[in-house]
Protein backbone atom coordinates (compact mmCIF):
# COMPACT_ATOMS: atom_id res chain seq x y z
CA UNK A 1 0.00 0.00 0.00
CA UNK A 2 1.41 3.07 -1.14
CA UNK A 3 -0.87 6.67 -0.96
CA UNK A 4 -0.44 10.35 -0.55
CA UNK A 5 -2.85 11.80 1.44
CA UNK A 6 -4.17 14.92 3.03
CA UNK A 7 -6.15 12.68 5.71
CA UNK A 8 -4.70 11.83 8.97
CA UNK A 9 -2.80 8.84 8.90
CA UNK A 10 -3.58 5.99 11.30
CA UNK A 11 -0.43 3.52 11.20
CA UNK A 12 -2.12 0.69 12.59
CA UNK A 13 -3.70 -0.66 9.04
CA UNK A 14 -0.40 0.15 7.44
CA UNK A 15 1.83 -2.09 10.25
CA UNK A 16 -0.76 -5.30 9.48
CA UNK A 17 -0.89 -4.71 5.78
CA UNK A 18 2.65 -5.82 6.07
CA UNK A 19 2.12 -8.50 8.19
CA UNK A 20 2.25 -12.66 7.30
CA UNK A 21 3.08 -15.50 8.31
CA UNK A 22 6.18 -15.97 6.59
CA UNK A 23 7.43 -12.43 8.01
CA UNK A 24 9.21 -12.84 11.60
CA UNK A 25 10.49 -8.98 12.23
CA UNK A 26 7.99 -5.74 11.02
CA UNK A 27 9.36 -2.44 11.29
CA UNK A 28 7.55 0.53 11.43
CA UNK A 29 8.71 4.10 11.34
CA UNK A 30 6.27 7.15 11.91
CA UNK A 31 7.96 10.80 11.16
CA UNK A 32 6.24 13.15 13.71
CA UNK A 33 5.94 16.75 13.33
CA UNK A 34 8.14 18.42 15.86
CA UNK A 35 8.21 21.66 18.18
CA UNK A 36 10.96 23.31 17.83
CA UNK A 37 13.11 23.89 14.67
CA UNK A 38 16.46 25.52 14.74
CA UNK A 39 16.20 26.64 18.26
CA UNK A 40 12.41 28.14 17.29
CA UNK A 41 8.82 26.99 17.65
CA UNK A 42 7.22 26.20 15.15
CA UNK A 43 3.08 26.88 14.60
CA UNK A 44 2.25 24.53 12.34
CA UNK A 45 3.39 22.89 9.10
CA UNK A 46 2.82 22.86 5.17
CA UNK A 47 3.18 19.46 2.98
CA UNK A 48 3.28 19.89 -0.64
CA UNK A 49 3.78 17.27 -3.10
CA UNK A 50 4.08 16.79 -7.20
CA UNK A 51 1.76 13.91 -6.19
CA UNK A 52 2.16 11.71 -9.23
CA UNK A 53 5.91 11.85 -9.47
CA UNK A 54 6.09 11.16 -5.84
CA UNK A 55 3.80 8.23 -6.14
CA UNK A 56 5.69 7.00 -9.17
CA UNK A 57 8.85 7.44 -6.79
CA UNK A 58 7.63 6.07 -3.62
CA UNK A 59 7.04 3.19 -5.89
CA UNK A 60 9.98 2.80 -7.33
CA UNK A 61 11.97 2.46 -3.64
CA UNK A 62 9.53 0.34 -2.88
CA UNK A 63 10.48 -1.80 -5.80
CA UNK A 64 14.53 -1.05 -4.81
CA UNK A 65 13.96 -3.11 -1.44
CA UNK A 66 12.19 -5.98 -2.71
CA UNK A 67 14.66 -5.88 -5.48
CA UNK A 68 17.65 -5.75 -3.20
CA UNK A 69 16.43 -7.67 -0.02
CA UNK A 70 14.57 -10.61 0.31
CA UNK A 71 11.19 -8.45 0.99
CA UNK A 72 8.09 -8.54 -0.52
CA UNK A 73 5.86 -6.35 2.29
CA UNK A 74 6.31 -2.92 1.96
CA UNK A 75 3.99 0.32 2.70
CA UNK A 76 4.51 3.97 2.33
CA UNK A 77 2.47 6.30 3.24
CA UNK A 78 2.83 10.46 2.85
CA UNK A 79 0.57 12.77 4.59
CA UNK A 80 0.60 16.39 2.96
CA UNK A 81 -1.45 19.80 3.50
CA UNK A 82 -1.70 21.72 7.03
CA UNK A 83 0.05 19.18 9.78
CA UNK A 84 0.10 20.36 13.56
CA UNK A 85 2.84 19.38 15.95
CA UNK A 86 3.22 15.93 17.01
CA UNK A 87 1.11 14.90 13.79
CA UNK A 88 2.46 11.96 11.47
CA UNK A 89 3.48 12.76 8.31
CA UNK A 90 4.95 9.58 6.96
CA UNK A 91 4.30 5.63 7.69
CA UNK A 92 6.84 3.18 6.58
CA UNK A 93 6.15 -0.53 7.02
CA UNK A 94 8.38 -3.32 6.32
CA UNK A 95 8.09 -7.04 7.14
CA UNK A 96 10.65 -9.30 6.30
CA UNK A 97 11.01 -13.37 7.64
CA UNK A 98 14.23 -11.85 9.53
CA UNK A 99 14.55 -8.47 11.64
CA UNK A 100 18.32 -7.51 10.04
CA UNK A 101 16.48 -7.03 6.84
CA UNK A 102 13.44 -5.32 7.86
CA UNK A 103 15.70 -2.91 10.23
CA UNK A 104 17.81 -2.27 6.81
CA UNK A 105 15.30 -1.46 4.71
CA UNK A 106 13.12 0.65 6.83
CA UNK A 107 15.97 3.12 6.94
CA UNK A 108 16.94 2.54 3.51
CA UNK A 109 13.63 3.55 2.82
CA UNK A 110 12.80 6.61 4.81
CA UNK A 111 16.71 8.16 3.59
CA UNK A 112 15.45 7.56 -0.33
CA UNK A 113 11.97 9.30 0.52
CA UNK A 114 14.39 12.09 1.57
CA UNK A 115 16.71 12.64 -1.10
CA UNK A 116 14.40 11.67 -4.03
CA UNK A 117 10.63 12.33 -3.74
CA UNK A 118 9.00 15.53 -4.52
CA UNK A 119 7.43 16.73 -1.41
CA UNK A 120 8.24 19.83 0.49
CA UNK A 121 7.67 20.88 3.98
CA UNK A 122 7.68 24.59 5.56
CA UNK A 123 7.82 25.12 9.03
CA UNK A 124 5.72 28.38 9.96
CA UNK A 125 7.01 29.88 13.10
CA UNK A 126 5.11 33.25 14.45
CA UNK A 127 8.05 35.46 12.75
CA UNK A 128 8.13 33.95 9.70
CA UNK A 129 8.17 30.63 7.63
CA UNK A 130 10.66 28.68 6.00
CA UNK A 131 10.90 25.88 3.12
CA UNK A 132 12.96 23.08 4.64
CA UNK A 133 15.92 22.24 2.76
CA UNK A 134 15.81 25.00 0.79
CA UNK A 135 18.66 27.18 2.50
CA UNK A 136 20.95 26.89 -0.59
CA UNK A 137 17.89 29.30 -1.80
CA UNK A 138 17.52 32.30 0.26
CA UNK A 139 18.20 35.73 -1.26
CA UNK A 140 21.84 36.47 -0.62
CA UNK A 141 22.92 32.85 0.10
CA UNK A 142 25.77 31.65 -0.82
CA UNK A 143 25.70 28.74 -3.95
CA UNK A 144 26.74 25.20 -2.13
CA UNK B 1 6.00 24.10 -29.28
CA UNK B 2 4.44 24.43 -25.95
CA UNK B 3 5.01 22.92 -22.70
CA UNK B 4 3.71 23.15 -19.29
CA UNK B 5 5.60 24.62 -16.65
CA UNK B 6 5.03 23.37 -12.99
CA UNK B 7 6.10 25.14 -9.73
CA UNK B 8 5.95 23.96 -6.48
CA UNK B 9 6.63 24.93 -2.63
CA UNK B 10 9.41 27.88 -2.26
CA UNK B 11 9.56 28.06 -6.89
CA UNK B 12 5.84 28.40 -6.66
CA UNK B 13 5.71 31.31 -4.02
CA UNK B 14 8.28 32.93 -5.82
CA UNK B 15 6.52 32.53 -9.01
CA UNK B 16 3.16 33.34 -8.13
CA UNK B 17 1.70 30.45 -9.45
CA UNK B 18 1.30 26.42 -9.72
CA UNK B 19 1.85 26.73 -13.44
CA UNK B 20 2.24 28.04 -16.41
CA UNK B 21 1.99 27.36 -20.26
CA UNK B 22 4.97 28.09 -22.16
CA UNK B 23 6.22 28.89 -25.71
CA UNK B 24 9.44 27.49 -26.96
CA UNK B 25 11.10 28.01 -30.50
CA UNK B 26 12.10 24.64 -31.45
CA UNK B 27 14.44 22.71 -31.02
CA UNK B 28 14.72 23.50 -27.31
CA UNK B 29 16.19 21.54 -24.40
CA UNK B 30 15.62 21.69 -20.67
CA UNK B 31 18.75 24.00 -20.41
CA UNK B 32 17.07 26.78 -22.65
CA UNK B 33 13.47 26.55 -21.00
CA UNK B 34 15.54 27.06 -17.35
CA UNK B 35 17.38 29.83 -18.63
CA UNK B 36 14.19 31.53 -20.06
CA UNK B 37 11.99 31.36 -16.89
CA UNK B 38 15.05 32.28 -15.03
CA UNK B 39 15.15 35.46 -17.31
CA UNK B 40 11.26 35.94 -16.37
CA UNK B 41 11.48 35.28 -12.64
CA UNK B 42 15.05 36.70 -11.78
CA UNK B 43 14.19 35.87 -8.22
CA UNK B 44 13.63 32.42 -8.60
CA UNK B 45 16.82 31.03 -7.30
CA UNK B 46 20.21 32.59 -6.52
CA UNK B 47 22.07 32.52 -10.10
CA UNK B 48 24.58 29.90 -9.12
CA UNK B 49 22.35 27.14 -7.80
CA UNK B 50 20.85 24.83 -10.26
CA UNK B 51 17.38 24.34 -10.53
CA UNK B 52 16.68 20.87 -10.64
CA UNK B 53 13.44 19.92 -12.82
CA UNK B 54 11.52 16.94 -13.75
CA UNK B 55 10.20 16.47 -17.21
CA UNK B 56 7.13 14.45 -17.65
CA UNK B 57 7.66 12.72 -13.83
CA UNK B 58 11.07 11.96 -14.29
CA UNK B 59 13.97 13.96 -12.98
CA UNK B 60 16.09 14.82 -16.10
CA UNK B 61 19.30 16.66 -17.50
CA UNK B 62 19.54 19.75 -18.46
CA UNK B 63 20.95 18.45 -21.86
CA UNK B 64 16.91 16.78 -22.58
CA UNK B 65 15.22 17.85 -26.14
CA UNK B 66 12.07 19.06 -24.95
CA UNK B 67 9.22 18.02 -26.96
CA UNK B 68 5.33 19.27 -27.35
CA UNK B 69 3.33 19.11 -24.58
CA UNK B 70 6.09 18.06 -22.08
CA UNK B 71 5.43 18.71 -18.58
CA UNK B 72 8.13 20.21 -17.00
CA UNK B 73 8.22 20.65 -12.77
CA UNK B 74 10.65 22.82 -11.35
CA UNK B 75 12.11 20.85 -7.66
CA UNK B 76 12.92 23.01 -5.36
CA UNK B 77 15.28 20.92 -2.87
CA UNK B 78 13.25 18.07 -1.14
CA UNK B 79 12.82 18.32 2.69
CA UNK B 80 16.23 16.00 3.63
CA UNK B 81 15.90 16.09 7.24
CA UNK B 82 19.25 14.61 9.06
CA UNK B 83 22.05 12.66 8.19
CA UNK B 84 21.23 10.05 5.59
CA UNK B 85 22.69 6.49 5.58
CA UNK B 86 21.23 4.59 2.86
CA UNK B 87 24.40 4.52 1.57
CA UNK B 88 26.21 3.15 4.70
CA UNK B 89 22.99 0.29 4.93
CA UNK B 90 23.76 -0.69 1.54
CA UNK B 91 27.32 -1.37 2.11
CA UNK B 92 26.91 -3.01 5.50
CA UNK B 93 24.13 -5.36 3.47
CA UNK B 94 26.23 -6.12 0.69
CA UNK B 95 28.94 -6.84 3.39
CA UNK B 96 27.16 -9.45 4.38
CA UNK B 97 25.51 -11.50 1.42
CA UNK B 98 29.05 -11.77 0.42
CA UNK C 1 6.89 1.19 29.70
CA UNK C 2 8.63 -2.19 30.27
CA UNK C 3 6.22 -5.17 30.61
CA UNK C 4 6.31 -8.72 30.39
CA UNK C 5 2.99 -9.97 29.63
CA UNK C 6 0.97 -12.99 29.04
CA UNK C 7 -1.98 -12.02 26.95
CA UNK C 8 -1.98 -10.60 23.16
CA UNK C 9 0.04 -6.91 23.01
CA UNK C 10 -1.76 -4.50 21.39
CA UNK C 11 1.27 -2.57 19.55
CA UNK C 12 -0.78 0.72 19.33
CA UNK C 13 -0.49 2.45 22.75
CA UNK C 14 3.57 1.07 23.11
CA UNK C 15 4.32 3.30 20.20
CA UNK C 16 1.99 5.80 21.32
CA UNK C 17 4.05 6.15 25.06
CA UNK C 18 6.86 7.30 23.40
CA UNK C 19 5.84 10.15 21.32
CA UNK C 20 6.25 13.92 22.13
CA UNK C 21 6.71 17.03 20.59
CA UNK C 22 10.49 16.80 20.69
CA UNK C 23 11.02 13.71 18.61
CA UNK C 24 10.49 13.06 14.96
CA UNK C 25 11.23 9.47 14.69
CA UNK C 26 9.33 6.61 16.17
CA UNK C 27 10.11 3.23 15.25
CA UNK C 28 8.39 0.27 16.68
CA UNK C 29 9.65 -3.06 16.21
CA UNK C 30 7.41 -6.03 15.97
CA UNK C 31 8.53 -9.65 16.41
CA UNK C 32 5.47 -11.88 14.98
CA UNK C 33 5.87 -15.99 14.83
CA UNK C 34 6.14 -17.74 11.82
CA UNK C 35 4.67 -20.08 10.18
CA UNK C 36 7.19 -22.58 9.26
CA UNK C 37 10.96 -23.05 11.02
CA UNK C 38 14.08 -24.83 9.09
CA UNK C 39 11.18 -26.40 6.72
CA UNK C 40 9.03 -27.49 9.21
CA UNK C 41 5.50 -26.29 9.69
CA UNK C 42 4.83 -24.77 13.67
CA UNK C 43 1.38 -25.46 15.27
CA UNK C 44 2.00 -23.31 17.83
CA UNK C 45 4.66 -21.67 20.46
CA UNK C 46 5.38 -21.43 24.16
CA UNK C 47 7.27 -18.47 25.26
CA UNK C 48 8.84 -19.15 28.80
CA UNK C 49 10.26 -16.19 31.23
CA UNK C 50 12.10 -15.76 34.14
CA UNK C 51 10.09 -13.18 34.60
CA UNK C 52 11.67 -10.74 37.73
CA UNK C 53 15.41 -11.27 35.95
CA UNK C 54 14.38 -11.00 32.71
CA UNK C 55 12.38 -7.17 33.34
CA UNK C 56 15.56 -6.39 35.12
CA UNK C 57 17.46 -7.34 32.34
CA UNK C 58 14.77 -5.39 29.90
CA UNK C 59 15.35 -2.37 32.19
CA UNK C 60 19.28 -2.33 31.71
CA UNK C 61 18.87 -2.54 27.91
CA UNK C 62 16.63 0.20 28.14
CA UNK C 63 19.18 2.17 29.90
CA UNK C 64 22.00 1.36 27.36
CA UNK C 65 20.38 3.21 25.09
CA UNK C 66 19.43 6.14 26.75
CA UNK C 67 23.25 6.31 27.99
CA UNK C 68 24.20 5.79 24.56
CA UNK C 69 22.35 7.70 22.51
CA UNK C 70 20.16 11.37 23.06
CA UNK C 71 16.78 8.82 23.34
CA UNK C 72 14.45 9.85 26.43
CA UNK C 73 11.69 6.89 25.10
CA UNK C 74 12.11 3.51 25.07
CA UNK C 75 9.17 0.89 25.66
CA UNK C 76 9.31 -3.12 25.54
CA UNK C 77 6.62 -5.49 25.72
CA UNK C 78 7.50 -8.92 25.72
CA UNK C 79 4.84 -12.30 25.63
CA UNK C 80 4.97 -15.40 26.78
CA UNK C 81 2.43 -18.28 27.32
CA UNK C 82 1.35 -20.50 24.90
CA UNK C 83 1.36 -18.13 21.17
CA UNK C 84 -0.35 -18.66 18.35
CA UNK C 85 1.19 -18.31 14.12
CA UNK C 86 1.32 -14.73 13.50
CA UNK C 87 0.98 -13.83 17.15
CA UNK C 88 3.30 -10.60 18.30
CA UNK C 89 5.63 -11.64 20.87
CA UNK C 90 7.77 -8.74 21.36
CA UNK C 91 7.22 -4.74 21.28
CA UNK C 92 10.19 -2.74 20.96
CA UNK C 93 9.14 0.71 20.24
CA UNK C 94 11.69 3.67 20.04
CA UNK C 95 11.66 7.60 19.54
CA UNK C 96 14.35 10.15 18.51
CA UNK C 97 14.86 13.23 17.96
CA UNK C 98 16.18 12.47 14.52
CA UNK C 99 15.39 9.09 12.63
CA UNK C 100 19.18 7.75 12.23
CA UNK C 101 19.19 6.98 16.25
CA UNK C 102 15.92 5.55 16.46
CA UNK C 103 16.91 3.15 13.76
CA UNK C 104 20.13 2.58 15.26
CA UNK C 105 18.79 1.80 19.20
CA UNK C 106 15.71 -0.34 18.40
CA UNK C 107 18.00 -2.41 16.68
CA UNK C 108 19.98 -2.73 19.40
CA UNK C 109 17.67 -3.06 21.77
CA UNK C 110 16.15 -6.47 19.91
CA UNK C 111 19.74 -7.83 19.44
CA UNK C 112 20.33 -7.39 23.07
CA UNK C 113 17.08 -8.74 23.87
CA UNK C 114 17.90 -11.84 22.32
CA UNK C 115 20.91 -12.59 23.66
CA UNK C 116 20.85 -11.39 27.67
CA UNK C 117 16.85 -11.66 28.36
CA UNK C 118 16.37 -15.03 29.75
CA UNK C 119 12.99 -15.66 27.80
CA UNK C 120 12.80 -19.02 26.18
CA UNK C 121 10.83 -19.87 22.99
CA UNK C 122 9.66 -23.46 22.26
CA UNK C 123 8.59 -24.64 18.93
CA UNK C 124 5.47 -27.18 18.37
CA UNK C 125 5.63 -29.45 15.38
CA UNK C 126 3.03 -31.79 14.48
CA UNK C 127 5.85 -34.67 15.50
CA UNK C 128 8.08 -33.01 18.32
CA UNK C 129 9.37 -29.47 19.81
CA UNK C 130 12.23 -27.95 20.26
CA UNK C 131 13.66 -25.26 22.36
CA UNK C 132 15.11 -22.51 19.92
CA UNK C 133 18.61 -21.61 20.51
CA UNK C 134 19.28 -24.67 22.95
CA UNK C 135 20.61 -26.95 19.81
CA UNK C 136 24.11 -27.06 21.47
CA UNK C 137 21.81 -29.28 24.49
CA UNK C 138 21.10 -32.18 21.96
CA UNK C 139 21.45 -35.60 23.14
CA UNK C 140 24.72 -36.32 21.32
CA UNK C 141 25.45 -33.17 19.87
CA UNK C 142 28.54 -31.89 19.38
CA UNK C 143 29.42 -29.58 22.00
CA UNK C 144 30.06 -25.87 20.57
CA UNK D 1 23.71 -24.26 53.43
CA UNK D 2 20.54 -23.89 51.85
CA UNK D 3 19.62 -22.45 47.88
CA UNK D 4 16.73 -22.64 45.80
CA UNK D 5 17.82 -23.29 42.51
CA UNK D 6 15.16 -22.78 39.62
CA UNK D 7 14.77 -24.86 36.29
CA UNK D 8 13.41 -23.27 33.03
CA UNK D 9 12.77 -24.44 29.83
CA UNK D 10 14.82 -27.13 28.51
CA UNK D 11 16.45 -27.59 31.75
CA UNK D 12 12.73 -27.78 33.35
CA UNK D 13 11.25 -30.11 31.80
CA UNK D 14 15.11 -32.47 31.31
CA UNK D 15 14.30 -32.22 35.64
CA UNK D 16 10.58 -32.63 35.56
CA UNK D 17 10.45 -29.46 38.52
CA UNK D 18 10.73 -25.89 38.02
CA UNK D 19 12.50 -25.16 41.92
CA UNK D 20 14.15 -27.56 44.15
CA UNK D 21 15.67 -26.47 47.36
CA UNK D 22 19.75 -27.64 47.43
CA UNK D 23 21.96 -28.19 50.26
CA UNK D 24 25.34 -27.90 50.07
CA UNK D 25 28.52 -27.89 52.52
CA UNK D 26 30.30 -24.53 53.38
CA UNK D 27 32.09 -23.36 51.74
CA UNK D 28 30.46 -23.50 48.18
CA UNK D 29 30.78 -22.21 45.02
CA UNK D 30 28.39 -21.81 41.76
CA UNK D 31 31.26 -24.54 40.35
CA UNK D 32 30.53 -26.97 43.59
CA UNK D 33 26.71 -26.22 43.06
CA UNK D 34 26.58 -26.87 38.77
CA UNK D 35 28.96 -29.80 39.57
CA UNK D 36 26.07 -31.65 41.93
CA UNK D 37 23.75 -30.94 39.75
CA UNK D 38 25.12 -32.49 37.23
CA UNK D 39 25.58 -35.42 38.71
CA UNK D 40 21.89 -35.36 40.24
CA UNK D 41 20.54 -34.75 36.22
CA UNK D 42 23.24 -36.33 34.10
CA UNK D 43 21.06 -35.56 31.27
CA UNK D 44 20.51 -32.19 31.77
CA UNK D 45 23.19 -31.08 29.29
CA UNK D 46 26.07 -32.75 27.15
CA UNK D 47 28.95 -32.79 30.09
CA UNK D 48 31.36 -30.34 27.32
CA UNK D 49 28.64 -27.78 27.22
CA UNK D 50 28.48 -24.90 29.89
CA UNK D 51 25.50 -24.49 32.23
CA UNK D 52 25.04 -20.85 32.50
CA UNK D 53 23.62 -19.39 35.67
CA UNK D 54 22.08 -16.58 37.63
CA UNK D 55 22.68 -15.48 41.23
CA UNK D 56 19.92 -13.79 42.51
CA UNK D 57 18.98 -12.44 39.11
CA UNK D 58 22.59 -11.64 38.09
CA UNK D 59 24.64 -13.68 35.32
CA UNK D 60 27.51 -15.41 37.46
CA UNK D 61 31.07 -16.86 37.33
CA UNK D 62 31.37 -20.04 37.96
CA UNK D 63 33.94 -19.01 40.83
CA UNK D 64 31.15 -17.23 42.63
CA UNK D 65 31.00 -18.15 46.55
CA UNK D 66 27.35 -19.14 47.19
CA UNK D 67 25.21 -17.89 50.02
CA UNK D 68 22.78 -19.23 52.54
CA UNK D 69 19.29 -18.36 50.90
CA UNK D 70 20.75 -17.77 47.24
CA UNK D 71 18.49 -18.22 44.57
CA UNK D 72 20.17 -19.72 41.54
CA UNK D 73 18.77 -20.32 38.30
CA UNK D 74 20.11 -22.41 35.60
CA UNK D 75 19.78 -20.08 32.39
CA UNK D 76 19.69 -22.18 28.77
CA UNK D 77 20.56 -20.77 25.60
CA UNK D 78 18.01 -17.87 25.08
CA UNK D 79 16.04 -17.90 21.87
CA UNK D 80 18.75 -16.19 19.50
CA UNK D 81 16.52 -15.57 16.10
CA UNK D 82 18.62 -14.47 13.41
CA UNK D 83 22.51 -12.96 12.75
CA UNK D 84 22.87 -10.15 15.93
CA UNK D 85 24.03 -6.68 14.80
CA UNK D 86 24.46 -4.61 18.00
CA UNK D 87 28.39 -4.79 17.83
CA UNK D 88 28.08 -3.09 14.10
CA UNK D 89 25.31 -0.83 15.33
CA UNK D 90 26.95 0.50 18.10
CA UNK D 91 30.35 0.53 16.24
CA UNK D 92 28.58 2.72 13.28
CA UNK D 93 27.15 5.01 16.24
CA UNK D 94 30.43 5.82 17.55
CA UNK D 95 32.12 6.24 14.02
CA UNK D 96 29.16 9.17 13.64
CA UNK D 97 29.96 10.88 17.07
CA UNK D 98 33.44 11.29 17.03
Amino acid sequence: MIEITNKAIDPQPITASVRRDSNGAVVTFLGTTRRTSMGKTVLYLEYEAYAPMALKKLREIADEVTDKWPIQDVSIYHRIGRLEIEDISLVVAIASPHRREAFQACGYVVDRIKETVPIWKKEVFEDGQMWVGCQSHAVGAPAD
Amino acid sequence: MRVTVRFFALYRERVGASERSWELPEPATLADLLEEIRNAYPGLAPPDVEIVAAVNEEYAEASLALREGDEVALIPPVSGGGIGFADEILHSASLRSE
